[in-house]
């Protein structure tokens, strides 16, 4: 196991991760509309027309060439680009790549990996900027995943890719330039399933997805300079949701904030709400808060469109409520 | 590339299981969508294939795995919602799905099989073997878009694909001739440039020449064919949507069940070529398999609860192994 | 305004409400897949077909022709038939239907109503058994309505054809063939956005989503008999939703079943949930209960089939848990 | 069936407004895409249209409703985000969509439009006008099962829609022959029945009189048509989109910009015909539109919050007019 690291945006980041997996497993396919254009330009230096498919404009049939490739031994990972496409293709992803396993009584297995961006706060209005995670975890059967660092994104997506089961992997394109420090290590894994603490406190529970981190990491300092201790969770993986790491900080605090740029209604700010008012009710001590979008459409108009997301100022008056 | 002497009964006895499991059906079970009418199409596609070729299906799924050379106890068992079935009891009528002959998925979804097939078919050029992918379906099924989609793809890509269409005329109550542009399924097939062809549906053995020229174009690199077998649903849709209408004739339904039935009319082929005796073998033995059949599946027990969280997942993660009702 | 009634099952209940539709209004219109099966069969001795369309087997096309004519001057009713087909047409629905308004500045209206049946507990396995309430619930711009008895059915659905905007019908085939009396009055709509009180209670509040309710009501019988009043509330509408209601009864209780037959995690409980967590904390004494469906996809075998639905036992139980 | 005189210099008028329209977007805002290059399918389909005849779109959707004849103010201040906007600034450059003149959507989603156009068909139908619907598409958009899907619902109840495919060769960096089984768009109209015709669209004239054509089959009930107008676009997929590959060569784009230019090819036809004061006039009142467009949106006021609330539902239910940030 290396520690060396190397400076990555989070799309370069995922760049390298499909990378390293098709390196390492040739039953792993790439497919999507222009992927070159998506930035997997660089992988066609690498590997054959015959694992990079360029596919034609029909979301809901490459998602389902996705899944039949998955039943008969590839590793496909289908490109969907923009996640406000994603409702092309639910049929496939719900009614088939979610339910084929268990109505086969596990005689088939489904090795997919969707990807889909958020193109939100891109002034490219209602048809394009969806954050649809909702729409995939009221179906069971597919794991849901949200990274909001370059190091996730690369370590979740080849979990992802390793994982025997359909996942949906959701890319924050406000995240897509942020760089860090990544492991080059091929076999560091992120593990699907688990939450990520990225500050510890005391006195508040900030639950983060997605893009939402960083605006919840600056609420949360400053907090720390008014003396008041935020504990910032990166929920990370959508489905199935780590329900222990959320309970024992509110276990700690009393107080949760949930930062969510899905829309409210429906949202997964509520689903972790309605998980801890049932079971973390004794440690609340105050009204939950979800920050997530109004039930309005986004809007072109750029300056209209930052007001409907996740930012510092929300996430502080939400907090101020309840402390 | 015609079928030997074994082949050609092997034919037969598919059909016939296809016959007597849908016949036990009726008498024991009465769920789903029957087949009968439709078994020379469904046993004459088959006998094209080899085991290791994929198929997929849809709603009316139990032709499918038979034709392909399934087991039926596991089958019959599905039927029965029984823990033996060959889904455990967790698909049921609509998809009897049976890898271990190939078939991989069919689809209640309709349209649904299309690019399931069609990745199949992508998987096997990417591996580089030379099997084969063949795709059952309605006539109704073509209004869905991903058939245009699929076809499409595979055609770009030259993929080993047969799509296999069960043209009965009907899409529940809605006939072709009320639901599509021109009624010709095949002629669909010039606007994605791969060839389509239209044959008998109720001759097992045009099925069979028909859908082996596919099968070999797919084989050696010639990419996807469109194939439309003309055939009758002998039954209702379902046996459990009662229909209010009248939407094909009786004298249409008795002239196919008289004069068109697949069964009659190959087991007289087989008899013209002096092949009695052995046909009626294989009609003793096919009503011994159903019987075991049945038996087999009354006897067996049903799934349990937690047979419902073990068939979820291949990577359970922060999952329970049995959530109990909750 | 006239008082006569007349016996209906809520399957006829619907018909009638789409014939007085239809009389009243030329510009209603029915489309679907062999609707005469799905109960319109009488209407085609009043109606031409002209009005009443059997539509090819194209879902997404057949909604989106319906979001075309709702925006030149039709009203259609659009009838998916099953509920786990409209993943195949929530691109038109998400899309377009909820999104075309806001998207042309209010320019455009969409008078449209998709008809949805909840196949479930009917031995059709995975693929026809969604309740996906939920799908649709998360996206602004789109009404949800969910009727519970055979009067509500007829005067939503009236509501929801004369409404301007696209409303989404799910019809609990579980209930299909439970009758009542049901009034005849052309005029009487069943207000979109009204949860409906159907047994007063102080002790304890039920909030039951469709096909839920008469589980709910024998529950709260049997509760009745041990001096245990709960209120039950029909929630009626999903979305927009009857918050009011629903905190006024908690305000009074201090305790909240939500029986929904949806999936558990994302589910309209879970929304429910959420909304009590944050605007009625303080008046809640215990934690929430949901009884939804497991994570678990729906098995052909009806006797596992049964038991991931609500049933008065599992009501049961979750109120022991808090009383 | 051809046009008169005045119809030849607003048809030029029309593909010169989407010209420098394109271009003043190119010069103060720059983002979108782009249908320079596509001026004479444009606006020679729209020519052919009533003002009451409905169109729909797609995400390339500034020509459509100048096509159509709009007033350019709000269009341009819709570019610019404003609440002067055609849609209030909340749609945007891929959405200019301007019910007055029978635009009633533009679908960013590719595909979105065909059902759209084909429900209008069908409320024309029910209602018994004699309007038709005219429904923009491209070439990569054929691939979506909603282009057969709804071309096939049109041909089977006879709707008054025309389907016209903006073949330029490309979506985003795929050309036709890489996603298409086989390339001519127009061919696949036969499998449904209806007739597929192909044109050059960047001859307005030639287009003009097949869509005409196709519009008075429509009007007298003869059902739709598919129309492929071979075009090319002269700038980047998007404005915004940063294309990493070369998917099509430099001397291909020039060939195109130099010899098949419409708009000086056109131009070229009327100043032939005599008509060059004319032609200079218009140059001149085009360039005093869109120069006092382009001051107008640049003055306007941005949309506010509220508006987005406002602009939600026809029969607000249960919704506080302003919800503030939450
Ligand atoms: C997506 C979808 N829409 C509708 C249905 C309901 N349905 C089941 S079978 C069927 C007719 C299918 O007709 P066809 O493809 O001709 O097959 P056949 O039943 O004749 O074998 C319909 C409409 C479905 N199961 N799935
Ligand atoms: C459903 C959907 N898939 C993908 C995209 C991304 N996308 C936008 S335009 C485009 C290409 C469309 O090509 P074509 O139909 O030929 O139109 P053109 O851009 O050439 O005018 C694609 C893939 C989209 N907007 N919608
Ligand atoms: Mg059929
Ligand atoms: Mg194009």
């Amino acid at each position: 196991m290396s520690n060396s690291t190397q400076k990555l945006t989070y799309l370069q980041a995922i760049v390298e991760a499909q990378r390293e997996e098709m390196r390492r497993d040739e039953r792993v396919i790439l497919m999507g509309e222009d992927i070159a254009v998506y930035g997997a330009q660089s992988l066609f230096d690498e590997f054959d027309e015959k694992r990079l498919r360029n596919t034609p404009i029909s979301e809901n049939s490459f998602v389902g060439v996705g899944v039949g490739a998955a039943l008969t031994g590839l590793r496909p990972i289908v490109d969907l680009t923009i996640a406000s496409f994603c409702y092309l293709a639910s049929d496939q992803i719900i009614n088939q790549a979610a339910k084929l396993r268990f109505m086969t009584g596990a005689q088939l297995k489904v090795p997919l990996v969707v990807r889909a961006s958020t193109f939100y706060n891109n002034r490219t209005a209602a048809q394009h900027a969806d954050r649809p995670y909702p729409l995939f975890m009221n179906t069971p059967g597919l794991k849901v995943l949200a990274p909001a660092t370059a190091s996730d994104a690369k370590g979740l997506l080849k979990a992802a890719i390793r994982d025997d089961d359909p996942v949906i992997f959701f890319e924050d394109i406000t995240l897509w330039s942020k760089k860090e420090e990544v492991s080059t290590d091929e076999n560091l894994l992120v593990p699907i399933g688990k939450a990520a603490i990225k500050r510890q406190g005391s006195d508040l529970t900030i639950v983060s997805i997605a893009g939402c981190l960083p605006h919840a990491l600056s609420a949360a300092e400053a907090l720390e300079r008014e003396g008041i201790r935020a504990e910032v969770i990166d929920l990370r993986t959508i489905v199935p949701m780590d329900k222990e790491t959320i309970l024992t900080s509110v276990a700690k605090t009393g107080r949760l904030v949930i930062v969510d740029n899905s829309h409210k209604v429906g949202s997964v700010a509520s689903e972790i709400a309605a998980v801890v008012c049932e079971e973390g009710f004794e440690s609340l001590r105050k009204p939950i808060q979800r920050v997530a979008a109004p039930m309005v459409h986004v809007p072109y108009n750029g300056a209209l469109e930052k007001q409907l997301f996740a930012s510092k100022d929300r996430i502080l008056s939400a907090v101020r409520a309840i402390v | 590339m015609s079928l030997d002497r074994s082949q050609t009964l092997e034919l037969f006895s598919r059909m016939l299981r296809i016959r007597k499991f849908e016949e036990a059906i009726i008498a024991y079970n009465p769920v789903g969508h029957l087949s009968i009418g439709q078994e020379a199409a469904i046993g004459g596609a088959c006998i094209a294939l080899r085991v290791d070729d994929y198929v997929t299906g849809t709603h009316r799924s139990h032709g499918h795995p038979i034709g392909k050379g399934a087991e039926i106890k596991p089958l019959m068992a599905e039927i029965f919602g029984k823990r033996t079935g060959i889904c455990k009891g967790l698909g049921g009528s609509m998809h009897l799905t049976d890898p271990s002959c190939g078939v991989i998925a069919e689809s209640a979804i309709v349209g649904g099989g299309f690019p399931i097939a069609t990745g199949a078919g992508l998987s096997i050029q990417v591996r580089g073997t030379d099997q084969v992918s063949l795709c059952f379906f309605g006539d109704g099924a073509t209004n869905q878009g991903t058939f245009s989609e699929s076809v499409n793809m595979a055609a770009v890509w030259k993929l080993p694909v047969i799509y296999f269409c069960e043209n009965n005329g009907y899409a529940v109550t809605t006939s072709v001739a009320k639901s599509h542009g021109q009624p010709e399924i095949a002629r669909r097939a010039d606007g994605f440039g791969i060839p389509g062809v239209v044959v008998d549906g109720q001759d097992a053995e045009a099925v069979y020449a028909v859908t082996m020229e596919a099968v070999e174009r797919a084989r050696s690199g010639g990419g996807p064919t469109l194939i439309e077998a003309k055939t009758y649903r002998f039954d209702e849709h379902s046996n459990r949507l009662a229909i209010p209408i009248e939407y094909r004739s009786k004298e249409e339904i008795s002239y196919y069940r008289r004069e068109r039935d697949p069964i009659i009319l190959y087991r007289e082929v087989l008899v013209s070529r002096g092949l009695s005796a052995e046909v009626e073998r294989i009609e003793a033995e096919v009503a011994a398999i159903i019987e075991e059949a049945v038996a087999f599946a009354r006897e067996s027990p049903d799934p349990e609860m937690g047979d419902l969280w073990d068939c979820m997942f291949s990577n359970p993660i922060n999952m329970q192994p049995f959530e109990g009702q909750d």
